[in-house]
């Protein structure tokens, strides 16, 4: 299927908006959207959400004989599939643009830079290594695709447990299952983060968005994608031109990214700790992708509405006029001062994005179709149903 | 084996901040519009450019500008190792890094509703194939005659432990990271900026500043060898 | 091949003009064009040549690797032929485009040097069954313009007669392991004996009992038909294909391959000479693409 | 019988989406379309359909290919094809995780999916999978391992016309006559169960849209 027409009147509408500091998902410039991550019932898979962009990586094992040039290393593949469910016009098991670009990051955030103790993954140097598959597909495609696959894949990697082996006098290798022996967890030495800033031209003048939605993505004049780890190293640049940019810009940008960085590593690091501390210690196996566990993105949306009401209720609360704090905001934090418009940032990613906060106490009043036990949350649903007829006509 | 040597220079005898010997050439073919051909030490790059002419897919014809489009290939016999296939995923992503380069430089305005088709054959490859193909690229286009906001000039730039070092050769690249950046030397900005393997936040200025230098120095020779072209072909350069 | 489109009255010039004896670049009916010819100029590979002729470009390089022999043939070593028309050549040839003619050409190549006539391939054997050379000949067409055939069996052949292969001592025996020694002396090298390596001559049918050799691509235009003939050093024929939709009467069939079989006894002559002497120059500096 | 959850219009770019999930099986179906189509899959009288499933590890194989077909074949019986003739509706399924149910959580994915895009249909349909233990207990929506011991597997594919027609049906392994009989009336009993399920689903989807 053909690829959704933008517009000259939405294009001009979204630059022109851009142009006056303002974003149509209200973000500011430097926000990253909510950041969810949700992991399967098997060590490994996690489904990732930036936005409503959304993607899902598994890592599987195998054994496998060694490179000669490399004999006491594990390896790791990875690959990244696209299909019409990410957007309309992508064409199954074609390779495409974005496809390539993808696995170009992705190999050199996680491959390249090393962050993998491949050596761990060795059984025997010669004969046997673990080999670690990475499929990431992408579920939805809202923009910044890069980005929520290098959360998506760190996430897997992380989480992943392989099974532990013995090897016998004679050389044969015994590969225990999960049940047999405690599995084995991979050792990441560093969290690779991806961030990605989108370039607008207006005039002379430069303004940096980060992490641009898929329509930002069409009207966007340029943008540079930085692969680092929060202890200072950039593990892959990539600006494929498109613009011209002075480098200052461009390196202001990456040192900036470093901040951030931190955040998003720290809610990857968490979000896989306490999924890995849950598996512990509750007896019960882990539900996986369950409905009530995955937030769609009609869910999200509300949830993003709700929140903007929450907020404007405190404000009216403390005698704030909303619609002239709402419009100072932006011109202020990203305007007149450019350079620290990501120090104003109100809520760092990190407190929002924390899995078990915010999206996840919103869930629980989630209306859930479940056949067996839908009845038992009538009450919450109602409550939830005024809430949301509140909003809308709030909004209006 | 380090390196540099403890006294300061590389394997191949290069100081730090040298560059290997550059030597190129325009107008190699008939057949395309442009033609040129770089050997910057031993990566061997030949470029040719089709256009503007007539866009080959409607779907993809953009009536404000042109269609720029670019494939890269290499010989089986490039690298150490027989490379089976001419073209994979990694000669894909340097193609449409290279497209976007030529996106910022190509006045695009001036050719609605064309495509130029630049295509960058990698004869031999050790260390900065893709600065080499961005730079016979350029070449092409300026003898294909297209318009050019200015010259485009690439060029690499690694660090070894604190030393900052221009112009990586493979083998320097396989122990530290490889950062390669194109720009506009007339102007002075960036049109593109990769970089591969690790490398350390605070060295990044001092790298992308080095391989900024190597551009400028590039962009001599280029600029060189296009005036005895025109030399040659009795061509006036306007602006003289 | 090429996207050449001529009007009729062009095509009506050329065709009387070679019925006249006259071509359009002065040549004789079976006249070849210049061709420049230099080899070794790819480092990384074990032999290579480029060949220039007219306006086609073909660059050969050939890469010995050591491989297990094939289960019904473990004395003979193998010669793989791989043509990569890229899109420097032709913009048609973009993607997958130049696909079609890169299989016949390597097809035919493949037939040229499959017998024991052409190329002695037990040569190439290092331990029986075990492991064997593998002669990788990649053909890459760098610009195309006509005879594309005759340029790329020439290359490939220069390709050959230049490739140099490190010499390779079978030092020992270690528990059913053979191992081996690749000599690092430059000067111990095994070279591949083409000196009945066949080469490929082109004839373009351009009327009944009127044809040419080495078709210009304006040429290739007016004629649709052509036959191509493998001809090895002594004359005798060891291919044949016909290409493109169009007749060749028994006759000017037979008139072809006896002028092929004739005039490739000489280019063999020629090129053998050429790569001799070039092979005699002492310190010989490459000049590539200069 | 184990749970059935869904949540509809879970992605924002399909037309249609859900997200369905069996016990521990999840199924994710997104449907595209009617929208334009290749030149060479155009039918002059009806649309063309394509299925496209992934597996969560690797790509498409000889499985993921068998299962595409079995689900092309049911969802083209359900929808009204002819309704859009010259276009294409496509149906992309992912796998999330699996407990051996990937087939009829796929199937039922779809056809919500489908729901959600408001393609005419039809009929809706309901896929339910059940296994016979070596003692001939039928179990429903069993799990993998409850499948690895049983003697036979079968999947059924009902339409929602209340007399729970069959659309497809598999089977895999021995079983009597009087078992398979068994099977399908306890599968047939158990389908009803999920269309009312659909129903609640889709209902609950239209009472937010009104009231919002």
């Amino acid at each position: 299927m053909k690829e959704v027409p933008l517009s000259t009147c939405e294009r001009t509408s979204l630059v022109s908006s851009i142009h006056a500091g303002l974003r149509y998902d209200h973000r500011k410039f430097m926000e990253v959207r909510d950041i969810t991550l949700n992991f399967g019932k098997d060590f490994g898979s996690c489904s990732a959400t930036l936005g409503e962009t959304r993607v899902l990586a598994q890592v599987t094992c195998e054994v496998v004989e060694p490179r000669p040039s490399r004999p006491n290393e594990g390896k790791l593949s990875i690959a990244v599939h696209l299909s019409p469910m990410a957007a309309p016009h992508l064409e199954p098991g074609r390779t495409n643009d974005i496809v390539d670009e993808l696995q170009q990051i992705l190999d050199r955030n996680i491959k390249e830079s090393r962050c993998l103790d491949l050596e761990s993954l060795c059984i025997q140097a010669e004969e046997s290594v673990w080999q670690l598959r990475l499929d990431v597909t992408v579920l939805n495609h809202a923009g910044n695709l890069g980005d929520a696959c290098n959360l998506a894949s760190v996430a897997a990697l992380r989480h992943f447990h392989r099974p532990d082996v013995t090897v016998e006098a004679d050389g044969r290798v015994t590969v225990h299952t999960l049940e047999e022996r405690q599995p084995i967890p991979t050792f990441m030495r560093k969290v690779p983060v991806c961030l990605t800033y989108a370039f607008f031209m207006e005039g002379e003048h430069c303004i940096t968005v980060m992490d641009p939605t898929e329509q930002e993505e069409r009207v966007m004049c340029g943008r540079l994608v930085v692969g680092l780890n929060p202890h200072g190293e950039i593990t892959s640049l990539l600006f494929p031109g498109r613009m011209m940019m002075e480098k200052e810009t461009l390196l202001s940008c990456i040192r900036k990214a470093f901040t951030k960085a931190k955040s998003v590593a720290e809610t990857v690091q968490q979000a896989v700790e306490d999924d890995l501390t849950q598996r512990k210690t509750v007896s019960v196996k882990p539900r996986g992708y369950e409905v009530k566990n995955l937030r769609s993105d009609t869910d999200y949306n509300r949830w993003l509405i709700d929140q903007r009401v929450d907020k404007r209720k405190l404000m009216i609360e403390e005698n704030v006029m909303p619609m002239e704090e709402e419009m100072q905001d932006p011109f202020e934090a990203n305007v007149q001062q450019p350079e620290d418009s990501e120090d104003s940032d109100v809520n760092p990613p990190a407190t929002s994005s924390k899995t078990p906060l915010g999206p996840s106490s919103h869930k629980k009043k989630k209306k859930e179709s479940v056949m067996a036990n839908g009845s038992e949350e009538e009450g919450d649903e109602e409550e939830e149903e005024v809430k949301s007829k509140l909003t809308a006509e709030d909004l209006l | 084996m380090d390196v540099i040597s403890p006294e300061g220079l590389r394997q191949d005898g290069r100081t730090p901040t040298c560059l290997r010997d550059i030597s190129c050439r325009l107008g190699l073919y008939d057949r395309p519009n442009g033609s040129a051909y770089i050997e910057i030490g031993n990566t061997k790059v030949l470029a040719a450019v089709y256009g503007p002419r007539e866009v080959r897919s409607l779907s993809k014809q953009n009536l404000d500008e042109c269609v720029i489009q670019c494939e890269m290939s290499r010989i089986a016999a490039c690298q150490g190792e027989r490379v089976r296939r001419p073209r994979d995923q990694r000669t894909r992503a340097l193609s449409l890094q290279i497209a976007g380069v030529f996106h910022a430089a190509i006045r695009k305005t001036k050719y609605p509703g064309s495509q130029i088709d630049i295509y960058v054959q990698v004869l031999q490859a050790d260390g900065g194939v893709t600065s080499a193909c961005i730079n016979a690229s350029a070449l092409a286009l300026i003898h294909a005659g297209v318009e050019l906001m200015d010259y485009v000039v690439s060029c690499t730039a690694s660090i070894n432990k604190t030393t900052p070092i221009l112009d990586v050769t493979q083998q320097e690249s396989v122990t530290g990271c490889e950062v390669t950046v194109s720009m506009l030397p007339n102007k002075g900005s960036v049109v593109s900026l990769d970089c591969a393997h690790t490398l350390h936040l605070d060295q990044l200025d001092e790298v992308v500043d080095l391989a900024m230098e190597g551009c400028q120095q590039i962009y001599k020779v280029m600029s060189q060898e296009v005036e005895t072209y025109l030399q040659d072909k009795n061509a006036v350069m306007s602006h003289q | 091949m090429a996207d050449i489109t001529l009007s009729e009255s062009e095509k009506r010039y050329i065709v009387d003009g070679v019925k006249l004896g006259l071509r359009v670049d002065g040549r004789e009916r079976l006249d070849y064009q210049h061709m420049e010819i230099e080899t070794g100029l790819v480092s990384t590979a074990n032999g290579s040549a480029r060949l220039r002729h007219g306006c086609t470009d073909v660059l050969v390089t050939v890469k010995m690797e050591m491989e297990p022999p094939p289960t019904h043939q473990p004395k003979d070593g193998l010669i793989n032929f791989f043509v990569n028309c890229s899109a420097n050549a032709a913009p048609e040839f973009e993607g997958r485009g130049g696909e079609d003619l890169a299989t016949s050409l390597s097809a035919m190549l493949d037939g040229l040097y499959a017998s024991p006539m052409s190329l002695d391939r037990s040569r190439l054997c290092v331990v029986p069954g075990k492991y064997v050379k593998v002669l990788y000949v990649d053909v890459e067409i760098l610009e195309c313009g006509g005879s594309l055939f005759d340029t790329v069996s020439l290359g490939v052949k220069a390709a050959l007669y230049a490739t140099r292969m490190p010499k390779i001592y079978i030092t020992g025996e270690d528990g059913g392991e053979m191992e081996f020694m690749v000599s690092e002396n430059p000067q111990e090298v095994d070279r591949v004996d083409v000196s009945n390596a066949p080469i490929l001559i082109t004839h373009l049918r351009i009327t009944e009992n009127l044809t040419i050799v080495d078709p210009s691509p304006e040429e290739e235009c007016c004629g649709p038909v052509q036959v191509v003939v493998g001809v090895n050093p002594k004359g005798l024929i060891t291919a044949t294909q016909q290409f493109g939709a169009g007749t060749f009467a028994p006759q000017t069939l037979a008139d072809s391959f006896k002028s092929a079989s004739a005039l490739g006894v000489k280019i063999h002559q020629q090129l053998m000479q050429r790569l001799q002497q070039e092979e005699n120059v002492p310190n010989r500096k490459i000049r590539g693409f200069w | 019988m184990a749970q059935h959850a869904c949540d509809l219009t879970f992605l924002s770019r399909s037309d249609g989406s859900a997200l369905y999930s069996i016990g521990l099986t999840a199924a994710l179906a997104s449907v595209n379309g009617p929208g334009d189509v290749k030149v060479s899959n155009r039918l002059y009288n009806r649309s063309h359909v394509e299925v496209c499933y992934s597996p969560s590890t690797g790509h498409p194989m000889i499985r993921e290919r068998a299962l595409e077909s079995i689900i092309m074949r049911t969802v083209e019986k359900a929808i009204l094809v002819h309704l859009h003739p010259r276009t294409a509706i496509n149906i992309s399924i992912q796998e999330m995780q699996s407990d051996g149910l990937a087939l009829s959580v796929s199937v039922n994915a779809a056809c919500l999916a489908l729901l959600d895009a408001g393609i005419q249909m039809k009929t809706t349909f309901a896929a339910i999978t059940c296994c016979i233990t070596p003692f001939g207990t039928i179990l429903i929506d069993p799990t993998e391992a409850e499948i690895q011991e049983s003697v036979a597997e079968a999947t059924f594919v009902f339409d929602g016309s209340g007399e729970a027609k069959v659309l497809t049906a598999l089977q895999d392994g021995h079983l009597s006559y009087e078992d398979f009989k068994r099977c399908l009336q306890q599968c047939q009993e158990a389908s009803k169960d999920v269309f009312a399920f659909y129903r609640g689903t889709i209902e609950k989807k239209y009472q937010n849209e009104i009231e919002s």
